[in-house]
């Protein structure tokens, strides 16, 4: 009969979160709501109640405080979901990678299924981004992905040394250089 | 026959004036908007969702909610008593008031306590209003007050009247305290998820159903007026809504009071001497 | 910019009596960790409607003082305090810990003193 | 049933942009008590500013603590070194800071507009205010290549130059701002509704003000002449234009009002520097290390921001303190919230204008 | 409030004000602020960029198969991640040959998936 998948791609509701980021993310979702971008056209409302939400838009680079927190409005949302970060320092850290009360990105914590760089990002990109993310949420199960445990190896692949590695190297140098 | 398909596709009717509504409230501010079609689809992704149950008796009350609400709706269209809708209706509230207070949330709580309130400050406008009906009509059957001629201009005061309870009902602002998303974060809703978060949804279309149906008896057997009412009024109501911003619980319980009331009285007083 | 040396044994009277509402506005309590476990702890206001008229108040302490509070002085200070506490984990008086920090953070981050 | 009840706002919540939890402790529906927890966002940008960056690349970093006035953070921290290492700026240079300085002044107390009026459930204004507000947006891409981060300032100057054509392009955006926020004015003033939200509520007196150290505009609307445009030659604001709005019924209403005040006079500003834009370059090498210390300050969006910079001669820094405004308004806030009604907490919290990410740094 | 009244009932006639984003693509200006581009025939492995980018978005990292270029005496390999880059332009500026070994494009930042590992590996 009727095949209930193909509403979710055009109902998403979207739950917002700040983890830690500088605003300049989360003023530009508000400007996608503005008349000029206008996200209702794709039928999201900006929810803030995560058992009504589908969409999960992280901002910020996870600091220790707000980190709870964001693993409990991901366990509040109800399955099928899709956790969107916004801008560089959600997605790896981005400026603030490496401060001491950060945790280097949303997808320490939880699966993200959607990145959306830039710094800040814009309007026209978190729309790429929810566009992108539509597609993800019309495939998936109802079975919840398990928030992952703080720090999966990143070490080396084909004999690379990993980035954070490296940037503490670069940091030795540049006091080398002093 | 006609009436009892009416009655079965009520919600959808209901869900099409809200889509409908969404968008001309887009372009007032100036924007594109959702497709019409916007609320079926929120109901289809609803449908499909996990729910997450809080407390067997919180999702019950829940769909008794819609299903009072379903049942008063029909009861207009089959054209009963006046008075059972009315009472009818109040119970369907009382489970939402209910089920607000039935879990934890500090959220809910506040949402239902402040609905009660609005169902104090409009209830008695309504029974004034099935009063008004009687003294025109003779009866509280809405059958009977449907096969008379428009009462828009006897009960001119209590129409002015109805139209906060519009307000109210369908949480526009300036009367939208109960819901007040910014606040509360939508009140008694906040912890319904999943299929019952969509039966409060469709409770919500019902409700524009009901109220739109209640403003079609001003109308009597006069269709094309009613209809008219039903855009005026339509317009009007998301108009203001784009004009103003919420009113906090108590101004709103104290200016339906009041003008409700007073609105009320008047003619009721005149009806009785007239 | 002037900078004024005070001690913590007397800086509360000293800001007491130089301290007028209506006039200086409290800009901020700040820490400079110095070498050999010092730290400079400086407490600066500036003049309404003047052009760039600052005082700082500084004081060097060691790691085991404890701070003065100047709260019922200047009541705007409790939330610098409470900062200065979790960056430079030196007590002051009647300031809890855990503004930013966390259990699990980093402690005393701009600290100069050995844990 | 216990007398009073504790509301949580936050750390996530619908009005709010930022994770910040208020804690309310209510009767009925009235405020008796406030708790709050800033510390959310604390990433540690002071203590990276001395150990991970170079005293060059800081300019940058610190514009990321907050992208409401990333401009104003970058500007101040650079005036500092610029001061440390001795050098003076061109009078152009000095003229496109001002130029973003004012715009970012603007947008932000835009969204700061839209912001309180959607949180005092007003949908149409916010949406109104937002739309207007990508004028702004615009010309800011438009000058720097970004709408939010613009790392336009550089230590010695301004990375993009501004010509004869673009500025004209500006002058007459900015005049379609002007009309647009001369009726957000009648709005304000006229709007019952509003006025029901907005008059009488969530006042600070002058005393207060002077007790709290209120700054920027929650100051200005009680009446106390505090703006650090005021009391800074750095930067040739008074030639521009530059005049203190101010008010003294201290009420919402009043914070609104001096917003709208001050978006005027910023448009003014702007216009004046676009039309006697100088010749001239745009950037001067400064040469050497910081040393020594230095306190700099300026007026951001939301009242006055300071950085106290200690540097030994080395391209690491020995100190950066970073004092911003929502941090030092936080008592005053807290203050005025107690005796509200809880309906009001989100329209007075906006009124604020708080950026909890410049607090926790 | 009739003012808002009028503007309401005035705009629900009036075109309204949102683009249609994904389907008509909206123009970059030339100077935004995009992609940073690199060409490595005209670099001379100098790592100012390297050492000047604030978040460490560029890294010259030692592979096996480096790319031959005769100033590559390290034997290094560049590796941009766009999703730590903050866009800020500093590599370009810090670039002796900017515009030829270096510059920042207007191409708009990337969207990634979970199967792009953006903060996994490099
Ligand atoms: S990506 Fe950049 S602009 Fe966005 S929140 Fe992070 S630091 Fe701010
Ligand atoms: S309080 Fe609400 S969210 Fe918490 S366990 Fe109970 S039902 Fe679940
Ligand atoms: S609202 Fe949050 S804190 Fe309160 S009961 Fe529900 S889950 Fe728990
Ligand atoms: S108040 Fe905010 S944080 Fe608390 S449950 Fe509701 S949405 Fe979540
Ligand atoms: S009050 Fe202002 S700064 Fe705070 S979240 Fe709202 S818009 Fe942002
Ligand atoms: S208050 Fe702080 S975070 Fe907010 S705009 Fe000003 S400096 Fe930035
Ligand atoms: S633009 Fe900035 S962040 Fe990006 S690579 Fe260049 S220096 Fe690094
Ligand atoms: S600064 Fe330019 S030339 Fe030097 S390594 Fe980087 S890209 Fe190559």
């Amino acid at each position: 009969m009727f095949n209930l998948k193909k509403y979710r791609k055009r109902s998403p509701w979207i739950l917002h979160y700040n983890a830690g980021s500088c605003n300049g993310c989360d003023i530009e979702i508000l400007a996608s709501l503005s008349p000029k971008y206008d996200l209702e056209r794709f039928g999201i409302i900006n929810t803030g109640n995560p058992k009504q939400s589908d969409i999960f838009l992280v901002t910020g680079p996870v600091t220790y405080r707000s980190r709870e927190r964001l693993i409990e409005l991901y366990i509040q949302m109800p399955e099928p979901k899709v956790v969107v970060a916004v801008g560089s320092c959600s997605c790896t850290g981005g400026v603030f990678r490496g401060m001491y009360n950060v945790e280097d990105g949303v997808d320490r914590y939880i699966p993200v299924d959607v990145y959306i760089s830039g710094c800040a990002t814009s309007p026209e990109l978190i729309i790429d981004g929810l566009v992108k993310g539509l597609e993800i949420l019309e495939k998936k199960t109802k079975s919840m992905e398990k928030p992952s445990k703080l720090f999966k190896d990143t070490t080396s692949r084909e004999g690379i040394v990993s980035r954070r590695e490296s940037a503490l190297r670069v940091g030795e140098e540049r006091d080398e250089e002093n | 026959m006609l009436e009892a398909v009416v009655v079965i596709i009520a919600p959808i009717i209901g869900g099409l004036i809200y889509g409908f509504e969404r968008v001309v409230c887009a372009r007032m501010q100036n924007r594109q908007g959702p497709p019409l079609l916007q609320p079926f689809y929120d109901m289809g992704k609803l449908i499909d969702k996990q729910a997450l149950i809080i407390n067997p008796y919180h999702s019950i009350l829940g769909i008794m909610h819609f299903v009072t609400l379903w049942v008063v709706v029909a009861f207009i269209i089959l054209g009963q008593n006046l008075l059972y809708v009315i009472f009818l209706h109040l119970l369907s509230s009382i489970f939402l008031i209910l089920a607000g207070f039935s879990v934890k949330s500090i959220f809910s709580h506040i949402g239902a306590n402040r609905e009660l309130m609005s169902v104090i400050a409009y209830e008695p406008i309504l029974i004034m209003l099935a009063v008004g009906f009687y003294l025109i009509n003779g009866s509280f059957d809405i059958s009977v007050i449907r096969d008379n001629p428009p009462q828009i201009l006897q009960l001119f005061f209590l129409f002015l009247a109805f139209l906060m309870v519009i307000q109210i009902k369908l949480k526009k602002s300036p009367f939208d305290a109960t819901e007040a998303h910014q606040e509360i974060v939508g009140g008694v809703e906040i912890e319904f998820s999943g299929v019952f978060f969509e039966f409060l949804y469709m409770a919500k279309w019902l409700e524009y159903v009901f109220v739109y149906l209640l403003l079609s008896l001003f109308a009597g057997d006069n269709l094309a007026l009613g209809f008219g009412l039903f855009i005026g009024v339509f317009f009007l109501v998301n108009l203001v809504d784009n004009a103003t911003a919420r009113i906090k619980i108590n101004h709103l319980i104290k200016i339906v009071l009041m003008i409700g009331l007073t609105f009320g009285m008047l003619n009721l007083v005149g009806l009785s001497y007239v | 910019m002037k900078k004024i040396e005070v001690t913590l044994n007397n800086v509360r009277e000293e800001i007491l009596e130089f301290y007028d509402a209506k006039k200086w506005h409290f800009l901020t309590l700040n820490g400079v960790a110095l070498e050999d476990e010092k730290t400079e702890i400086q407490w600066i206001f500036s003049q309404y409607e003047a052009f760039d008229e600052i005082v700082i108040m500084f004081a060097e302490i060691a790691c085991g003082d404890v701070v003065p509070s100047i709260v019922d002085i200047v009541p705007s200070a409790i939330i610098s305090q409470r900062e200065f506490v979790d960056m430079f984990g030196i007590e002051v008086d009647g300031s809890e810990k855990g503004l930013y920090l966390d259990q699990d953070s980093l402690q005393m981050p701009l600290s100069s003193c050995k844990v | 049933m216990k007398k009073t009840i504790d509301i949580p706002l936050g750390s996530q919540h619908i009005s709010l942009l930022e994770p910040v939890r208020f804690k309310f402790e209510c009767e009925n529906e009235k405020i008796i008590g406030v708790d709050s927890d800033v510390g959310f966002v604390h990433r540690g940008i002071e203590h990276a500013c001395t150990t991970k960056f170079k005293f060059d690349g800081i300019g940058y970093v610190v514009a990321r603590i907050c992208g409401l006035c990333a401009i104003t953070h970058s500007l101040t921290y650079t005036a500092g070194i610029e001061k440390l290492l001795g050098g003076e700026i061109t009078q152009k240079a000095k003229y496109l800071r001002i130029l973003l300085l004012e715009l970012d002044r603007i947008h932000s107390h835009m969204l700061c507009l839209s912001h309180t009026c959607e949180n005092a459930g007003f949908e149409a204004m916010f949406m109104r205010i937002m739309g207007d507000r990508e004028i702004i947006m615009e010309i800011q891409e438009l000058l720097t290549g970004n709408r939010v981060q613009f790392d336009f300032i550089s230590i010695g100057g301004v990375n993009r130059d501004l010509d004869a054509s673009r500025a004209k392009e500006i002058i007459i955006k900015l005049e379609i701002v002007k009309q647009k926020v001369l009726g957000y004015i009648d709005v304000f003033t006229n709007n019952w509704s509003l006025s029901l939200k907005f008059q009488g509520v969530g006042a600070l007196s002058l005393d207060e003000a002077y007790r709290f150290n209120a700054i920027g505009p929650l100051a200005r609307a009680s009446g106390l002449n505090i703006d650090v445009r005021n009391e800074i030659d750095y930067l040739p604001f008074f030639e521009l234009g530059f005049v203190m709005q101010t008010h003294t019924d201290g009420d919402i209403n009043a914070r609104n009002l001096v917003r709208l005040n001050e978006i005027l006079n910023s448009l003014e500003m702007c216009n004046n520097t676009l039309e006697g834009l100088p010749e001239g370059d745009i950037f001067t090498k400064l040469k050497g290390k910081p040393k020594g210390e230095v306190l700099v300050r300026l007026e951001a969006p939301r009242g006055e921001l300071m950085y106290y910079i200690k540097g030994g001669g080395k391209s690491m820094l020995e100190r950066v303190r970073i004092k911003t405004p929502t941090f030092s308004s936080i008592p005053a806030f807290s203050h005025i919230f107690v005796g509200e009604n809880y309906a009001d907490a989100p329209a007075i919290l906006a009124s604020f204008d708080p950026c909890l990410a410049c607090t926790a740094k | 409030m009739f003012n808002s009244f009028f503007k309401a009932f005035t705009n629900l006639f009036k075109k309204p004000q949102t683009i249609k984003y994904p389907a008509t693509p909206i123009e970059k200006d030339k100077d935004f602020r995009g992609l940073i581009e690199y060409e490595q025939e005209e670099c001379i492995y100098c790592l100012k960029c390297e050492k000047a980018c604030p978040p460490g978005a560029i890294l010259f990292v030692s592979v096996e198969n480096p790319p031959n270029n005769e100033k590559n005496k390290k034997g290094l390999k560049y590796h941009y991640n766009p999703y730590l880059c903050i866009y800020c332009s500093e590599c370009v500026r810090a670039c002796p040959k900017p515009n030829e070994a270096l510059w920042q494009s207007n191409k708009k930042p990337p969207i990634g998936v979970k199967e792009d590992e953006v903060n996994g590996v490099l």
